[in-house]
C-alpha cells in the first residue's frame, strides 16, 4: 500500500471511536439479517461485514455538517456516521416514521441531520451528486467535506470519471471512497477494471490517489486524514482506495461460487473487527470490561430500533400522491 | 402434437438463447456477470452459455452499460446478433444515447447501409421492493423512438418464441422481462419456434369489452379474469406482447366487436403507452364506442418501497376487475 | 402600462437569467460554454451573466452532462437553485439516469427530506438541418417521468415569465427552447414577472375547432390561423406552455365548447406526448364530441438531414390547415 | 512529446501519401467551404484545417478493410481515408445520390466500402462503438483494425472513460486517436481538463499511450505504426493525443473570440501543409511538377464530386418510411 511521509496515527480515543462504529455497524447488521431471516423485513440487503473500518474510520473524521452520498451497499455508511437507528430501522420496515416514510427504502435512505444526502441504486452515481454538495459548500464558504462511497466495479463507469475530472477543475471539497473489495456482484475486479490499482486512474484526474489497506485502521487513518485536511483546505479532492473484503457476498441469498473458499477464509481469518477488538485490549486502550458494556449498550440501542421499526404504523396510501411535488397531487 | 415443458420465463429465455447460438454462430452475449465464471448471470437466465459456446462469444462486461451497448452496436453492424443485458430497466438510463441516438438510428442515418441487429434484454417490474430505481416500465419511452421495436412478453412460451425472434430480426429489439410474469411456470412446446414480433395474442376471447395488456399487467389479467367473467362480463383478454410496432388491426377488430376498451399497464398511466392506443382506438372507432376507453397504469410518483404502498402502486386485479364493471356501466 | 420591448426568446431568457440572479444570489448557472470567456454559450444566451455574477455562480463546464446534472442536483439538494444547460436535448440521453432516476425522484425516495430545485435548460428542434442527433423532441420522455415539470414555450414573454417560474419553483423543471421558436421577435413587457407553470394560454379564441399545441408548433399554428379563419373555421388555438403537468381544465374547457380537438406537436406522432391529451380528451368529453380528436406530429423516423425530407418531417402550417378542414367535415 | 525507441521513420514514398492525404482533404475543404459561402450548401460545417497531419498519417496505415468511427469533425477522416467524393458531396447536398441518401448529412456520413462505419454528433460516441467493430474483428478472425477519432473535450465524457476500460480489458484492435487541439468548442482545454496531458489517463486504463505532436509527419508515423502493429497483433488498443490546432474555429461562423490572436497566428504560421510540401521538395522526394500535377488532379476530383453532388436528385418523402426498419413503413 502506498506510503505517506509523517502519517499521522490514531491514538487510543481515535481507535475506541473506529471501533465503537465498526462495533454498532457490525451488530446492527447482525440484527437486521437474523429478522430478515425471521421474516420480519423483506427488502434487499446488501451485507458490508467485513468493510467495517473503512467507514468507521471516515466517518472519525466527520462532522454532523459533512455530508455523504452512498450506495445500495450503504447502511454501514450511514450507520458509522451516527445516523440515529430508529428511523433506519423503521425505514427498512417500510414504516411511516422511516426517514423517508417508507418510501425510499435500505437503497434509498436520506437523512440530511447526519449528513447522509443520497443513497443511490444506480452504480456511479454517488459521486456526480457529491460534487454538487461539495460546490454548494464552496459557495457557502463552509469547509465541510462530501464523501462519495462507491465500490471497484463502479470505477469502471462514465459516471466515476466525469465526477472525478470535474472535481479536480473545480477543486471541490470531495473524497471520493472506494471500497475495493475485489468484487462488483459476480465479477473479479481484475476481469472487469484494466489497470492494477484504481487509484492509479486518479493521475488522469491529476489528483492525489492512493491504495489503503482499508482493513488497517491505521492505513486508513492517515489517508483519510490527509484526505480530510486537503478537502477542508479548499485544495480538491482525493482518490481513496481502500482493499478489502465482503464476507456475505454481494446480496442476502448469494452463494458465493464466484469466489474461491480458500480467498473467502483467508479473508475471514483475517477479520478486522475482532482484530481491532483484541488490540484495544492487547495495547490497555480498552478493558474487557468497556468493551463489554460498549457492546451491550449497541445491542441495546440496535433491539430499541428494532422495535421501534417493526412497531411502526404503514404509511397511508396518499403518500403516494406526496412528495412528487412540493405541492401534494390532487386525488 | 408436440410435447410441453414446463418452464418459468427465466428458463424459457435461457432455452431461447441456447438454441439460438446453436443455430447461427453469429449470435452473441454480452452484460454484467452473465457468463458462467459469474454465474451465468444474477438470476441465472444466461447458465450455461458461456460453457458451451465459449467467451469469446459470451462475455461478462465491466459496469459499463455505454460500452456494453457500444459493443453491441459495432458488433451488429459488423454483420453478428449481439444479446446484450442491461440488468434492469431503469440502467438503460446510463445507456440511453447508444440506444436512442446510435441502435435505433444508424440503418436510417446511414440510408440503409448499416443496421444494428441487435437485442437488449433489461428486466424490471414493481413487486420485490426493490424500489424507485429498480422498477420502472419504460417501454413508452422506447416505444416513442422510431427505429427499435419494444417487446414485452407475459408467458414462457412467448418469452422463448418472440427470443427467438428477436435475435433473429434485422433490427434493433429491447426485450422487457417483467418481473411480475417470472412465478408462473407454464407450457412451452418442447419445438416452440419464433413468434413473428408485431403480433398481438387473444389469449380469451369475449364480446363485451376489450383489455389490452402486456407483461406482468397480462399476468394480472389472467387473475382478474375468474371475477370479471362472474360478474357477467364477456372480456376479449388481448396480450399485446410486442409493444412497438404494435397489432393495431387486432386490437380494432376486437374493440369493433365489443366496443368497450380497457388498457392496463404496469407503467405509470400519465403520457404512459396505453395512451397511445386509446387514442388510436378513439380515432379509428370513433362513434362505434359504447363507452369511454379507459386506461389504468401507475400512479404518478416513482415505485415506492413499502410493501403496502408497492401493492398500491401496482394496478391489481381487483382494479381491472372495478374497472371492467364501471366500463360496462 | 408598461412598455414593450421587442426581443427574440434568446433575449428573453437572457433577460430573465439576468433578473433572477439579480434577485436571488441562489440562482447558479452552468453548462458548457455558457460563462462569458466562453463567449456566453453557443447560442449568447448565458451572455453577461459570469461577467456580473462572477464565475462562482456561473460555472463553464467539461463536456460532462452526468457531472453537469450531479452538479446541479446536489446543489440544488444544498438550497441552491441551479439553471444547468444541456446544449440539445439529445445530449440528454447521456444524462438519463441523473435526470430521471436522481434529480425526479429523490423528493419522493427521501420522504420530502430533500429536494431539487433546478432548471435544466435544452434546446431543439428540426429546421436547422443538424439532422437525426441534434433535433429531437422528447418532452413526451419526460412528462412520463413523475416528479419533474416540463415547459416548452413559443413566444419571447412566456419564455421570459416561465423561466422566471421555473427557477423559483420547489422542484425540478426542463426548460425546452425549440429552435422553430427563435425567429421571431415579439413584444415583451419591460416588467414582465413569472407566469405560473402548468397554465396554458389561449393564444387565439374560436368555436368551432380547439387545436392544442406548444413550442415552435404553436408559432406554425399561428402561421396556420389565417388560411383556416379563411376556410370559415374558428379555431381556438391554446399554447400549451407546460406540456407537464398539462393544463387540462383549460383543453376541456375549450373542446367543450367546440367539440373538436387537433393536438400537434413537432416530436414523433407515435406514442407521443399527444397522445396523453387525445386519449384524456376523449375519456373525459365522451359522446360529447363532434368528430374524432385528430393527432399530428413527426413520422416515425430519426430527423433526415435533406432540406426537403426535413420540411416533410415537420408538421407544417399546411398540415394543420388541411387537418382543420377535414375536422370540420 | 513521448520517445519511442527505434521509431519507425516515414520514407519518401510514405511521406508524398500523407501529403496527398492532407491535400485531399484541404481542397476538398476548400471548396465545400466557398460552395456553402455561395449559398448551395446549408449544412453545419466544422472545419478541419491544420490538423489535416492526423488522418492522413493514421490513413496511410489503414487498408479498405479497416474500419474507423468518426465525430461531426470527421469529413477529413473520411477524405483522408480515401472515400470517394462524388457520394460525400451527395450527401452534404441532402441529394439521394449521397451515401446515406442525403438522410444523414455530413455529421452522420457512413461509408461501409471504405470502412467509415459511424460517424456521430454525439461527443465520445464514437469510441464504444468502435469496441464493438473491433470485437467483431476478433471473432472474425481477421487482422483488421479500428480507429476511433475524438477530440480533447470528449475525453472529459463518461464513454471515452467505458471505451478504454473494455477495450483494454479485451485486448480489442482499436486505436484510439485524439484531436487534442486545445479546445471544446469554446472552451480551452485546461479550463475542462484535469491533467496536463491526455495520453496520462492511458496509465488508468493499463494501455499503452502517447502525446504525439499531430502535425509532425515523422512522430505521427512513428507512433501510428507501433499503434497498428500492436492492434494487428493483437496486443489490444493504444491511446494516442494528437496535439495539434483547429485554423477556422469549432464551426462556420464561429467568431474565435475565445483564442489569442497571438496563439492562432503562431499556429497558422506552423501550418504543417506548406511545410511537408515544402520539405518533398526540399527533399527530392517530390518535384514542383509533380506537387502541382497532384493538386490540379485532386482539384478536378472535387470540381467533379461538387458538380455531382449539387446535381443530384432530391431524396423522395417515401425515404422517410425507409431504412426506419429493414422492411419499409407502410404509408
Ligand atoms: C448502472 C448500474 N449497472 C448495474 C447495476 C447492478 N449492480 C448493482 S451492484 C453491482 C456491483 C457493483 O460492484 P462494486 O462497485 O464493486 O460495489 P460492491 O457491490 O462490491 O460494494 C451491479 C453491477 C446497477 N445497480 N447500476
Ligand atoms: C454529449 C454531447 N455534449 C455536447 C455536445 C456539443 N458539442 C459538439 S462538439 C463539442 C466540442 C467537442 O470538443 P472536442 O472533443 O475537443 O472536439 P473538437 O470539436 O475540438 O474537434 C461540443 C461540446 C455534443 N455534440 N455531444
Ligand atoms: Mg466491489
Ligand atoms: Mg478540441
Amino acid at each position: 500500500m502506498t506510503e505517506l511521509s509523517n502519517a499521522p496515527k490514531p491514538d487510543g480515543e481515535a481507535l475506541k471511536d473506529i471501533y465503537r462504529r465498526m462495533l454498532r455497524i457490525e451488530r446492527n447488521e447482525d440484527e437486521i439479517l437474523s429478522t430478515i431471516r425471521k421474516g420480519r423485513l423483506t427488502m434487499p440487503y446488501y451485507s458490508a461485514r467485513g468493510q467495517e473500518v473503512i467507514p468507521a474510520t471516515v466517518s472519525h473524521f466527520l462532522n454532523d455538517e459533512d455530508q455523504i452520498c452512498t450506495i445500495y451497499r450503504g447502511v454501514q455508511d450511514m450507520v458509522a456516521k451516527d445516523m440515529p437507528l430508529k428511523p433506519l430501522w423503521a425505514e427498512i420496515a417500510g414504516r411511516v416514521e422511516g426517514t423517508c416514510k417508507g418510501k425510499g427504502g435500505g437503497m434509498h435512505i436520506t437523512h440530511p441531520e447526519t449528513g447522509v444526502m443520497v443513497t443511490t441504486g444506480i452504480v456511479g452515481s454517488s459521486m456526480p451528486i457529491a460534487n454538487g454538495l461539495a460546490w454548494a459548500a464552496k459557495l457557502d464558504g463552509s469547509d465541510r467535506v462530501v464523501v462519495a462511497y462507491f465500490g471497484d466495479g463502479a470505477s469502471n463507469i462514465g459516471a466515476f470519471h466525469e465526477a472525478l475530472n470535474m472535481a479536480s477543475v473545480w477543486k471541490l471539497p470531495v473524497i471520493f471512497v472506494c471500497a475495493n473489495n475485489l468484487f462488483a456482484e459476480h465479477t473479479r475486479y481484475e476481469d472487469a477494471t484494466s489497470v492494477d490499482q484504481i487509484s492509479k486512474r486518479a493521475i488522469g484526474y491529476g489528483m492525489p490517489g492512493f491504495t489503503v489497506d482499508g482493513n488497517n485502521p491505521d492505513d486508513m487513518y492517515a489517508h483519510m486524514a490527509a484526505a480530510v485536511e486537503r478537502a477542508r483546505s479548499g485544495e480538491g479532492p482525493t482518490l481513496l482506495e481502500c482493499m478489502t473484503f465482503r464476507f456475505r457476498g454481494h446480496v442476502l441469498g448469494d452463494d458465493d461460487k464466484y469466489m474461491t473458499k480458500e480467498e473467502k477464509e483467508a479473508a475471514m481469518a483475517a477479520d478486522p473487527l475482532p482484530a481491532l477488538r483484541q488490540r484495544l485490549v492487547d495495547d490497555g486502550i480498552a478493558t474487557e470490561e468497556e468493551l463489554a458494556s460498549l457492546q451491550e449498550s449497541l445491542e441495546q440501542e440496535v433491539a430499541d430500533a428494532r422495535d421501534f421499526g417493526l412497531a411502526g404504523e404503514l404509511p397511508s396510501e396518499d403518500e403516494l400522491r406526496r412528495d412528487v411535488f412540493a405541492e401534494e397531487i390532487p386525488a | 402434437m408436440s410435447e410441453m415443458e414446463k418452464m418459468h420465463a427465466i428458463q424459457a429465455i435461457n432455452s431461447a438463447l441456447h438454441q439460438a447460438m446453436a443455430e447461427d454462430d453469429k449470435v452473441l452475449v454480452l452484460g454484467e456477470d452473465i457468463a458462467d465464471k459469474e454465474g451465468g448471470g444474477v438470476t441465472g437466465t444466461t447458465a450455461g452459455l458461456s460453457t458451451k459456446f465459449g467467451t469469446d462469444r459470451v462475455k461478462s462486461t465491466p459496469i459499463s452499460e455505454q460500452a456494453i451497448m457500444g459493443a453491441a452496436i459495432g458488433a451488429a453492424m459488423a454483420g453478428y446478433k449481439p444479446v446484450a443485458e442491461i440488468m434492469m430497466m431503469n440502467f438503460t438510463t446510463v445507456a440511453m444515447d447508444m440506444i436512442v441516438n446510435h441502435a435505433a438510428k444508424l440503418r436510417f442515418m446511414s440510408g440503409g447501409q448499416t443496421n444494428v441487429p441487435l437485442v437488449i434484454r433489461t428486466m424490471t417490474g414493481a413487486g420485490w421492493q426493490t424500489a424507485g430505481q429498480h422498477s420502472d416500465f419504460l417501454e413508452g419511452w422506447f416505444a416513442h423512438t422510431a427505429g427499435i421495436k419494444v417487446v414485452c412478453p407475459a408467458f414462457p412460451a412467448d418469452y422463448k418464441g418472440l427470443m427467438l425472434s428477436a435475435i433473429q430480426d434485422p433490427d434493433p429489439v429491447i426485450f422487457v422481462e417483467g418481473g411480475g410474469t417470472f412465478f408462473i411456470p407454464n407450457d412451452v412446446p418442447s419445438d416452440q419456434g419464433p413468434i413473428p414480433l408485431g403480433k398481438a395474442n387473444v389469449v380469451q376471447e369475449g364480446t363485451d369489452l376489450t383489455i389490452v395488456t402486456w407483461s406482468a399487467q397480462t399476468v394480472r389479467a389472467m387473475m382478474a379474469a375468474p371475477a370479471i367473467a362472474e360478474a357477467g362480463i364477456s372480456a376479449e383478454i388481448i396480450d399485446l406482447r410486442t409493444v412497438s410496432p404494435w397489432d393495431k388491426e387486432t386490437v380494432l377488430a376486437s374493440v369493433e366487436k365489443t366496443g368497450r376498451l380497457l388498457v392496463a399497464h404496469e407503467a405509470v398511466r400519465n403520457f404512459g403507452p396505453g395512451a397511445e392506443i386509446a387514442a388510436t382506438v378513439n380515432e379509428e372507432l370513433f362513434g362505434k364506442l359504447k363507452g369511454p376507453v379507459r386506461r389504468l397504469g401507475g400512479p404518478t410518483c416513482a415505485v415506492p418501497f413499502a410493501k403496502n404502498l408497492e401493492t398500491a402502486f401496482i394496478v391489481q386485479p381487483d382494479d381491472m376487475v372495478a374497472a371492467a364493471k364501471e366500463l360496462m356501466g
